[in-house]
C-alpha cells in the first residue's frame, strides 16, 4: 500500500472514466490542485460532473477543462470569473447546478461523513429550495439538502506525509478536507511531501485515512486573482 | 445632500458593538472596515475560511494563500484563525456571528432580499450569500436607494429571485437608516438636507417615520 | 470584551440557573473541565440536564454532581463506570437518555452549526430508533436526530490565548470542539493561557469566536482510569 | 480441540489486508492487535479521535491525555493523527473503516447482532457500537459460542435489543469461523477436532456448511 507516486499523470492512472464525478478543492484559484487538473486534462477523460466551488479563470483551474469540454456539469456555487464558462453556459453547452456556499460545503462533509441528507435554513423561500423537502423544527422551516460524493477527488495540501496525512496552510484549506473525505478515491498534490513523523498528530486537518495517493506538486504557478495591495503610509 | 458611499460605511459602522465578530460582504460593505470606532474592537470573519482578517498587503507581503472571499490578497492578524469552509459555514449558520453587512438589487418592505440574480442574465452564483443571512443574526444592507434609472429598489415586494426571506434587520442607503422588524419598515435617520417626502418619492415600500 | 477570568468561580458568575442545560467535554475522565465541574458543583445548580459522552465515577468528573443530586438527566453513550450513577438510576432518581456515541457526537456539531436535523443509519432496526422519523435515500433506510444545543459548555483545552482560540492535546479533544460551538454561553479551561499570537492560527482547533470566557486551570488531577503499561521485554 | 481467547483472536487476524484501517473492540478483540502477520501494515482506529494506535505505554511513558476507546493508556506512532469525536465518528459513518472486530451477546442468522443491553440489567450504553456495526464495511464478531450456562448465542433470531440489523459479515467462535451474507449463515471453518454435528448441537442458527 504506497500512496507517494511520482507525479500527477501516474497518481490519477487506473481512476478516471468518462461520465465520471470529480470533486475538485480551491476557493477561487486558492489552494486548487494545480497538477491533477492539469493530468485530468491530459487524461481526456469526458463528460465529467465537476464539483468545484469555483469554475477557475479562462486559462487556469477548471478552465483548462472548460477550454477542451471535459466537462459536462458543474456543481459550484459562484461562477463569476470564467468567460467561456458563460459562453457554454449561455449557449447550453454547459449544465450548471448552484448550491448556497455553505450549503455546498455541508453537502461535500455530509457525503464523506456518511449523512445521506440534513436540514437547513439556507435558501428557504428561494429558488435554491423549490421542489425539495422541508420540515419545521420549533416552529421553524427547514429544507433537506443530500450529501455529495465523487468518484475520484483531487485535493490540495501544504505539506503531507507518505501516509497520506495533510495539513494545509492558510486560506488555502477551503474546501479541500471535506472534500478529501468525500472522494470514493482521493488524490492529493502537496508542496511538501516528508517522512511519516514529521507531522504534529495534534495538527494533521486530513487524516491518511482518506487520501489514496499522493504526490509533491511541480511548477505551481499559485496565480492571484485580485492582488489588492496598499502602499506604505495608508 | 445625499450619503456618499464612505459616508454610508461610516453610518454602519455605528452598528459595530466591542466584541462583535462580523462579516463584510463585497463592495461598499468592505469599506466599513476603515470606520470602526475608536476603542471598540471588532473581528472580521471571512467566509471562505478565516477570523481575525487583516488589512490588504503591502507589496512585499503578498500571499496566494491567504485571500478574501473577494479573491483579494489580505493579511492575517495576532488573533487569526484559519478553518475548512465547512466550519466556517458552521460558523455562519450555526448564528455566531453578530453581524454582517451586504448589498442588494433589491429590499422589500418586510425584509425579503435579493441580491444575487437578474433572469435573463448571466448568473454568476449566490456564493455564501444565501448562508450569510440565514444564518448572521442581524443583516444590514448598505446600497444605492435607487437603481440608476430611478427605480426603486426599497419595494412593497421583490420582484427579483430571493437570497432570502424577512431577513433583513436594517437598510442604510444615500438617503438615510431604515430598520425592518415584525411590524414592517421605519425610516429612523436622514442623510443631510434630505426630507421625508423625498424619500417617500423614491421608494416603493410603506414605511414608518421615527426620525 | 475580556474573556479572560482569575477563576473558575468567577467564569461562571451569572451563567448559571436552576433546570439548565450543561454540556461537559470529555471522554471517561480525559479531557474534562476538571476546574469548571469543580465551581458548578459549588454553585448548587439544581436540575441540571448534562450532556456529556459519559458521568465519570463516583467522587471525579461528573460523578461529582451526582453525588450532590444536582443533576436530573444525562444525556450520554455510556456510563458504566458510576457506581452512584446506577444507584440513582435504579431507583429512579435520575433520567437517562442513551445515544449512540458517533450520534451524540454529531447531534453536538450539528447543534453549534445551525443544522436542526440529519439523517444516519446508526441505530436504524434498534431502540435507539423507535419513535423517530425514518426517510429513505438510495434505498437505504436512515433515521432523523436533531441537532443539540447548551445553555452553557464546559470545556477542557490544551493552550488558549485571551482571544478564546483553543488548542487541545491528544485523546484529550474529543467532544471539546464541538460542544464549544454548541453552547450559547461557552466557559474554556485551559493548561496553558498565552498572549495573543502565540498560537499558530493554522493550528487553532476552535476560533476563539465560539468561547465567550476562559480561565487558565488550577491543580488538575487528570486522573487515569485503566493505567495499562507494558514492561520491558514484551 | 475448541479454540481459545488467542486462537480466536490469531483467527480473526487473517481478515486484516494490508494498507487496512481497523477498529478493534474492547475484550478479545483488543487482542488481535497481537497477532497482525508479518509483512502486513495496518492501521488502528479509536474511536475517541485517533488513527493509528500504538501499544500500551512503559509506565514512564503514560500520559493521562492518550487513552483508547477502552479508557486504557496506550502510546502513538509516527504515524499518528487525532481528531474530534465528531470527526471520528464521521470516519466511521462514512465508511472509511475497512474492518471492524467487535464482541457479541448473541447474533442471528441474518446477521443482526445483539451486545450491549441485557433487560431489567443495569445498561452501561451503546457507546460506539451502534455507530460501528452501521458505518464499517466489515463486521466481524469474536464470541464464545455458548453462554455459561451453555444456551447458545448464534440464533435464529436475536431475543436481546439489537445493536444493529443485519450488520455481521462473520463469526469466529471457539468451534470454528460462520459467514453470513444476503443469503444465509455458512459455516466456513472448524476448530480442530470439532465436528459440524457437535457445532449444529451448540447452535440454534440454521446455517450452512462449506468446509
Amino acid at each position: 500500500m504506497k500512496k507517494p507516486y511520482p507525479d500527477a499523470v501516474s497518481a490519477l492512472d487506473g481512476v478516471l472514466f468518462d461520465g465520471m464525478t470529480i470533486m475538485a478543492g480551491g476557493f477561487g484559484l486558492c489552494g486548487i490542485p494545480e497538477n491533477l487538473i492539469t493530468a485530468l486534462r491530459g487524461s481526456g477523460t469526458q463528460n465529467i460532473t465537476a464539483i468545484s466551488n469555483n469554475a477557475g479563470v479562462d486559462d487556469f483551474g477548471l478552465g483548462l477543462l472548460l477550454q477542451t469540454r471535459q466537462i459536462k456539469k458543474m456543481i459550484s456555487s459562484y461562477v463569476g470569473e470564467n468567460k467561456e464558462f458563460e459562453r457554454q453556459y449561455l449557449a447550453q453547452e454547459l449544465e450548471l447546478e448552484f448550491n448556497p456556499q455553505g450549503t455546498m460545503a455541508e453537502r461535500i462533509r455530509a457525503g464523506g461523513a456518511g449523512i445521506p441528507g440534513f436540514y437547513t435554513k439556507t435558501g428557504v423561500g428561494t429558488l435554491i429550495a423549490e421542489g425539495k423537502e422541508h420540515k419545521d423544527f420549533d416552529g421553524d422551516t427547514y429544507v433537506l439538502e443530500t450529501g455529495l460524493v465523487a468518484d475520484v477527488s483531487l485535493v490540495k495540501a501544504w505539506k503531507g506525509d507518505r501516509e497520506g496525512n495533510l495539513i494545509y496552510r492558510k486560506t488555502a484549506r477551503n474546501f479541500n478536507p471535506m472534500m478529501a473525505t468525500a472522494g470514493k478515491f482521493t488524490v492529493a498534490e502537496v508542496e511538501e511531501l516528508v517522512e511519516v513523523g514529521e507531522l504534529d498528530p495534534d495538527q494533521i486537518h486530513t487524516p491518511g485515512i482518506f487520501v489514496q495517493r499522493i504526490i509533491q506538486s511541480k511548477d505551481l504557478e499559485k496565480r492571484i486573482e485580485q492582488r489588492t495591495i496598499r502602499t506604505r503610509g495608508e | 445632500m445625499a450619503w456618499t458611499r464612505e459616508d454610508m460605511a461610516r453610518r454602519a459602522a455605528l452598528e459595530l458593538q466591542d466584541g462583535f465578530y462580523v462579516n463584510l460582504g463585497i463592495g461598499i460593505p468592505t469599506l466599513v472596515a476603515n470606520f470602526i470606532p475608536d476603542g471598540i474592537s471588532v473581528t472580521l470573519q471571512s467566509e471562505n475560511g478565516m477570523l481575525g482578517m487583516g488589512p490588504f498587503p503591502y507589496e512585499e507581503d503578498i500571499d496566494p494563500d491567504l485571500i478574501n472571499a473577494g479573491k483579494q490578497t489580505i493579511t492575517e492578524l495576532d488573533s487569526t484563525s484559519y478553518f475548512s469552509s465547512a466550519d466556517s459555514f458552521g460558523m455562519i449558520r450555526g448564528g455566531h456571528i453578530a453581524l454582517s453587512i451586504l448589498g442588494a438589487m433589491q429590499v422589500a418592505e418586510n425584509g425579503d432580499l435579493a441580491n444575487w440574480m437578474i433572469p435573463g442574465k448571466m448568473v454568476k452564483g449566490m456564493g455564501g450569500a444565501m448562508d450569510l443571512v440565514a444564518g448572521v443574526k442581524k443583516v444590514v444592507i448598505i446600497m444605492d436607494h435607487n437603481a440608476r434609472d430611478g427605480s426603486a429598489k426599497f419595494l412593497k415586494e421583490c420582484t427579483l429571485p430571493l437570497t432570502g426571506v424577512r431577513v433583513v434587520d436594517m437598510i442604510i442607503s444615500d438617503v438615510g437608516v431604515f430598520t425592518i422588524d415584525d411590524e414592517g419598515a421605519t425610516l429612523v435617520e436622514l442623510a443631510p438636507d434630505v426630507t421625508v417626502e423625498e424619500v417617500q418619492e423614491r421608494t416603493e415600500a410603506n414605511f414608518k417615520v421615527a426620525l
